[in-house]
């Protein structure tokens, strides 16, 4: 009766788009009983490597044979709850997992010296909540599916932040307004679906989608595109919307930190493409005309304002975080602009600035551990007390400027060709300049880092004391990976490139 | 004690009625308004009553904190695990029809529906005494002369 | 007001004595929500948050929903005031007054969102239009399918707990993540939130203490920290490195501490904070 | 009403139709007893808005909501017959019937320990002049 047998290799292939969500779901339901934190960090990260193993599955699969449609409860789609993994969803997650794993490596070391021993169990079991949130709304194919993952991720993410408040009290307040924030984003996703619902009376994307190019532009559909991209732009911090992110992204623990900017504003921004691009008819006028004037436009103005508030931030985090909101700005930029070389470049600085900023976080998390460090004073000297985590936070500064050899610049320079290619000279000049404005503002750090003496306690050196062995593999992974897709682009941009022609062949 | 006396007479009476109704609330939502999540509620309302009128500690004996990270995880598990166990039984996530197999009536979805339902009961009910345990634990700042 | 709600055009197949409750239903809710914005005692909010929801719940049953409706009563009107309530007593009676600064932007928004909705209204299918797109894709599907699919006699169950019960489970999730982070944040006994996390064994804020504080010299390292008996605190890399080594290390540590003659005291605290 | 009365027409001019009566009585009775109800309950509502102070209008509120509502419960009781609505009904009146005084003892018995004193000795009706630029609850002094 019991066909345990049936896990085959074509089995798992099949069930992969749930399970890959299922799994840490139950895990994390899981982890909130066990006491011990040691077990529950083996089962975290065995479930996150088994994510990851799945992920490439999925992706292979994806790559040989295009979507793949899976009708959960056994239900068709129209009625049932469809998962669909396309050229466009399925790096990320990839990406997410490996994030994943990479940020659980970290964590053993960095909950021990932030979380409060009985609550460790419980943290992990959020934090696979999220993980779980985060890989279910990006894999689904309902539209309010999305609604339901997107809460069940920014639940936890808010008490993920909030648990920051044993090392500093100000997570609380953060905490609270990015959950009023959050929640308002949410609400206003959920009215844009409950819009489209009333337009076309399905919540399967593709059935909205078929619906839409039927019945044509209406108002509501306008107002449904509204209400969707406030909702999504609050999510992925789009540049009036970000005002949750610093205060977020400065506070939480440092792993949690690490996580989030590496995903969670990557699957809202995924969200923002799948369904401006496949939902919604992207020809259609009011379309274009957000695309130019609310993406592009306020992408280049958030690109602007965020760098230069990332100038004047004393403490590293915040400077990072507002880092995150310029680089949210060029993904934008890319989407904004349109065309197929636009998307695609939005899709590799997507990919490699989730590689780059979850180095920078997971370096400035160790910095914290040994020595407490968080302002850019105390950067002082770091270069020579934490030589191999100062040179991860340099190779991922690097690429963060847009250095060629390493991936950010590979997407800066599509980029920019995308951008020439349709004029948009103007875009050309801001993303020069906003980069110039990195280079100012990581240049800060690493001056002081490498360039400054090591300081004194009491006339004596300070001794080199280097970041635990697991926090160093993991800091280095992604930054290696910054390097390897700069050198050798053409993994990312193949996957870009798939992405962009699922998105443009729905176009037309 | 003596005051709340006739509040203590009738409570007693109607929690477990109460409780009973929650049951009700959850066994009959396939024919009527109601289910797991309402079902939940209305048990937590029994156990909250129960607080407000014999006080929060007499409740922590009644229902012990320690269960609620239990039950919170065991309805996850209820419902994922209904899912998983169709997996195992060789259908896709989520499909009942695999559970019980009859010719000429889905009793599987009838068997998955009560399961799954079962499941949020357990998390809701337990959720909502958490919170209620959470705040009402504290002593508030302020005393009650300040109204 | 009539001509108003008909005016999208289509058979509206709605009662007018319906229609009477529905409007009258919904001037109150109207009410109710400006006296809950305007008001500054907190008690009487959160009661009339309780009659709000219980007035929504009315307005569903007038719609046909019972089921949102029983959801409605038995957690907005029912167990939310009670939590509500709990929340309050450890906080205020009373709000503090917003400035007119303050309130302006969200006043923005809500109007912003409210005006959006109204533009949408036009081309909105009327209500309670059969034709209407809500009612003859798959939402119509349900009611024949269910029938022979499920055979539950209660559709809303069956389209809650089978065909979408897989957002059903996420809603479980959310929830249960709901309560785990009361339990994280709050703790059940009402004793949560004082611990401090530490930079290798000692109290510091990035704020109240220069990082130089705990840049002890070259020996000094935190490993040195006795262990706490339970696990609870130092963020020591665990010592099943060297433990000769680390012994060796708390053996010079009375040396180091003369050196740094400032540092025995806060580090002293620090792992006493550590280990209660 | 109408199709009953030719159905159940009878052979015998003398006799009494007793279903028709049955029928028409039970219409009656629980019109009459929902009527009535909503006339207490509505009187509790008057009692609400025009006595002087927090106790004597509670006492109006909870009486008469209690015996209303019992009364239209009633009513809708004879109008369902014999069904499974019935014992519902019945099951709701009784529980109506235990909570409603319960609630009004409660919220009266916190006021008077929170210190709220009732208004003793004779009513007097306040001046017309006085009532007005006063709200409602103040204006019974």
């Amino acid at each position: 009766m019991l066909n345990f047998l049936n896990l085959s290799q074509a089995w798992i292939a099949a069930e992969a788009p749930v399970a890959i969500v299922v799994l840490p779901l139950i895990i994390g339901a899981l982890c909130a009983l066990i006491n011990k934190e040691r077990i529950a960090w083996l089962l975290v990260l065995l479930t996150t490597l088994i994510c990851s193993a799945l992920s490439f599955v999925i992706l292979r699969e994806v790559m040989a044979s295009g979507t793949i449609s899976y009708g959960l409860g056994g239900w068709d789609p129209p009625l049932g709850i469809e998962y669909r993994v396309d050229g466009l969803n399925a790096p990320v997650l990839m990406l997410i997992s490996v994030i994943g794993v990479i940020c659980t490596l970290y964590a053993l070391r960095s909950v021990t010296a932030e979380i409060e021993p009985k609550k460790r169990g419980p943290f992990y079991g959020a934090f696979m909540i999220s993980f779980a949130g985060l890989l279910g709304m990006v894999v689904t194919g309902d539209a309010f599916n999305v609604f339901v993952f997107l809460e069940v991720s920014s639940i936890s993410t808010y008490v993920l932040v909030a648990m920051g408040a044993s090392r500093d009290r100000r997570a609380l307040t953060a905490a609270y307004n990015y959950l009023i924030l959050g929640s308002i984003g949410a609400t206003f996703f959920v009215i844009g679906v409950g819009f489209l619902y009333m337009q076309t009376g399905t919540l399967n994307m593709a059935d909205i989608a078929l619906a839409l190019s039927e019945s044509g532009e209406s108002r509501v559909t306008q107002v449904a595109f509204a209400f969707i991209v406030v909702g999504l732009g609050l999510k992925l911090a789009m540049f009036p919307l970000h005002l949750w992110l610093p205060g977020a992204y400065a506070y939480a623990p440092s792993f949690v930190t690490a996580f989030l900017a590496a995903t969670a504003t990557k699957a809202a921004l995924y969200l923002l493409l799948r369904f401006v691009f496949t939902i919604f008819d992207p020809t259609a006028d009011f379309i274009i005309s957000a695309l130019t004037w609310l993406l592009a436009v306020l992408g280049v103005i958030g690109m602007f304002f965020a760098s230069f508030q990332a100038i004047f931030q004393t403490d590293a985090r915040r400077l990072l975080a507002f880092s995150s909101v310029a680089q949210v700005g060029y993904m934008l930029l890319g989407v904004g602009i349109g065309t197929m070389a636009g998307v695609t470049a939005g899709y590799v600085h997507l990919l490699g600035h989730a590689m780059t900023k979850g180095a920078l976080f997971l370096c400035l998390g160790a910095m914290w551990y040994q020595f407490g460090v968080t302002r850019i004073s105390d950067f002082k000297g770091l270069g020579k007390t934490m030589p191999w985590t100062m040179g991860a936070f340099t190779v991922a500064g690097i690429s963060l400027i847009g250095v060629p050899g390493t991936v950010g610049f590979v997407s800066k320079f599509a980029l920019l060709t995308a951008a020439a290619d349709k004029g948009w000279w103007w875009a050309v000049a801001a993303i020069v300049f906003t980069s110039i404005l990195a280079l100012v503002y990581i240049g800060r750090m690493l001056e002081a880092a490498w360039l400054q003496d090591r300081p004194q306690v009491d006339g004596v050196d300070v001794a080199t004391r280097e970041a635990p062995a697991s926090m160093l593999v993991a800091m280095w992974a992604l930054a290696i990976a910054c390097v390897v897709f700069g050198v050798n682009a053409t993994w990312p941009l193949e996957l870009a490139n798939d992405a962009a022609s699922v998105i443009m062949g729905g176009a037309g | 004690m003596n005051s709340h006396l006739i509040l203590r007479t009738v409570s007693k009476f109607l929690i477990p009625l109460i409780v009973v109704y929650g049951l009700y609330v959850h066994f009959h939502g396939d024919f009527g308004p109601g289910g797991g999540f309402q079902a939940g509620v209305i048990v937590a309302a029994a156990v909250v009553l129960y607080a407000l009128i014999f006080g929060i500690d007499a409740c922590k004996v009644a229902v012990p904190p320690s269960w609620i990270r239990i039950g919170m995880t065991v309805g996850v598990m209820l419902f994922a695990g209904t899912g998983v166990v169709t997996w195992l039984l060789g259908g896709a996530f989520f499909d009942y029809d695999v559970l019980k197999y009859d010719p000429d009536h889905p009793a599987g979805q009838h068997l998955g529906i009560i399961c799954v339902e079962l499941g949020v009961l357990f998390t809701v009910a337990t959720v909502m005494v958490a919170i209620f345990y959470a705040f009402g634990s504290r002593t508030p700042d302020i005393s009650d002369e300040d109204w | 007001m009539l001509s108003f709600i008909y005016a999208a055009g289509g058979p509206a197949t709605i009662s007018p004595p319906t229609l009477i409750i529905d409007i009258a239903l919904m001037a109150m809710l109207v009410v109710v929500a400006f006296a809950i914005v305007r008001m500054r005692s907190l008690f009487a909010i959160v009661m009339l948050q309780g009659v709000y929801s219980l007035m929504c719940a009315a307005w569903f049953v007038t719609l046909d929903a019972v089921d949102v409706a029983f959801t409605e009563a038995a957690v907005g009107a029912g167990i939310s005031t009670v939590l509500m309530l709990s929340a309050m007593l450890l906080t205020d009676r009373q709000s503090a007054p917003v400035g007119a600064k303050k309130s302006l932007g969200p006043l923005l928004v809500c109007v912003l969102a409210g005006a959006a909705m109204f533009y949408a209204i036009p081309d909105m299918p009327a209500y309670g239009d059969a034709n209407s797109p809500a009612n003859t894709g798959p939402g119509m599907e349900y009611m024949t399918a269910a029938v022979t699919d499920v055979e539950i006699p209660n559709i809303v169950t069956a389209v809650l707990a089978s065909y979408r019960g897989y957002d059903t489970m996420a809603e479980t999730v959310v929830i249960f993540m709901a309560g785990l982070g009361v339990l994280l944040l709050l703790g059940l006994n009402g004793n949560a939130g004082f611990w401090q996390a530490k930079v290798q064994g000692q109290n510091i804020f990035s704020l109240t203490a220069p990082r130089t504080r705990i840049l002890t010299s070259t020996e000094d390292k935190p490993e040195t920290e006795p262990p706490a008996p339970d696990e609870a605190a130092p963020p020591k890399p665990k010592p099943k490195r060297k433990p000769a080594a680390a012994k060796k290390r708390a053996a010079k540590k009375p040396a180091a501490k003369k050196t740094a003659a400032k540092k025995p005291a806060a580090k002293k605290t620090g792992g006493k904070g550590s280990a209660s | 009403m109408a199709a009953d009365n030719t159905h159940s027409a009878p052979a015998n001019p003398v006799d009494i139709p007793w279903d028709a009566v049955l029928e028409w009585g039970l219409a009656l009775a629980s019109t009459g007893l929902i009527v009535s109800g909503a006339i207490f309950v509505l009187a509790g509502a008057l009692g609400v808005l025009r006595m002087p102070d927090f106790f004597t209008r509670m006492h109006a509120a909870g009486m008469t909501d209690t015996l209303g509502a019992e009364f239209i419960l009633l009513g809708l009781m004879l109008q369902a017959g014999f069904s499974q609505m019935t014992l519902k009904l019945l099951l709701v009146a009784f529980f109506l019937f235990l909570t409603s005084p319960t609630a009004t003892h409660a919220i009266a018995n916190a006021a008077l320990k929170s210190g709220l004193k009732p208004q003793l000795g004779p009513y007097k009706a306040p001046e017309l002049s006085e009532i007005e630029g006063k709200t409602p609850s103040e204006g019974a002094h």
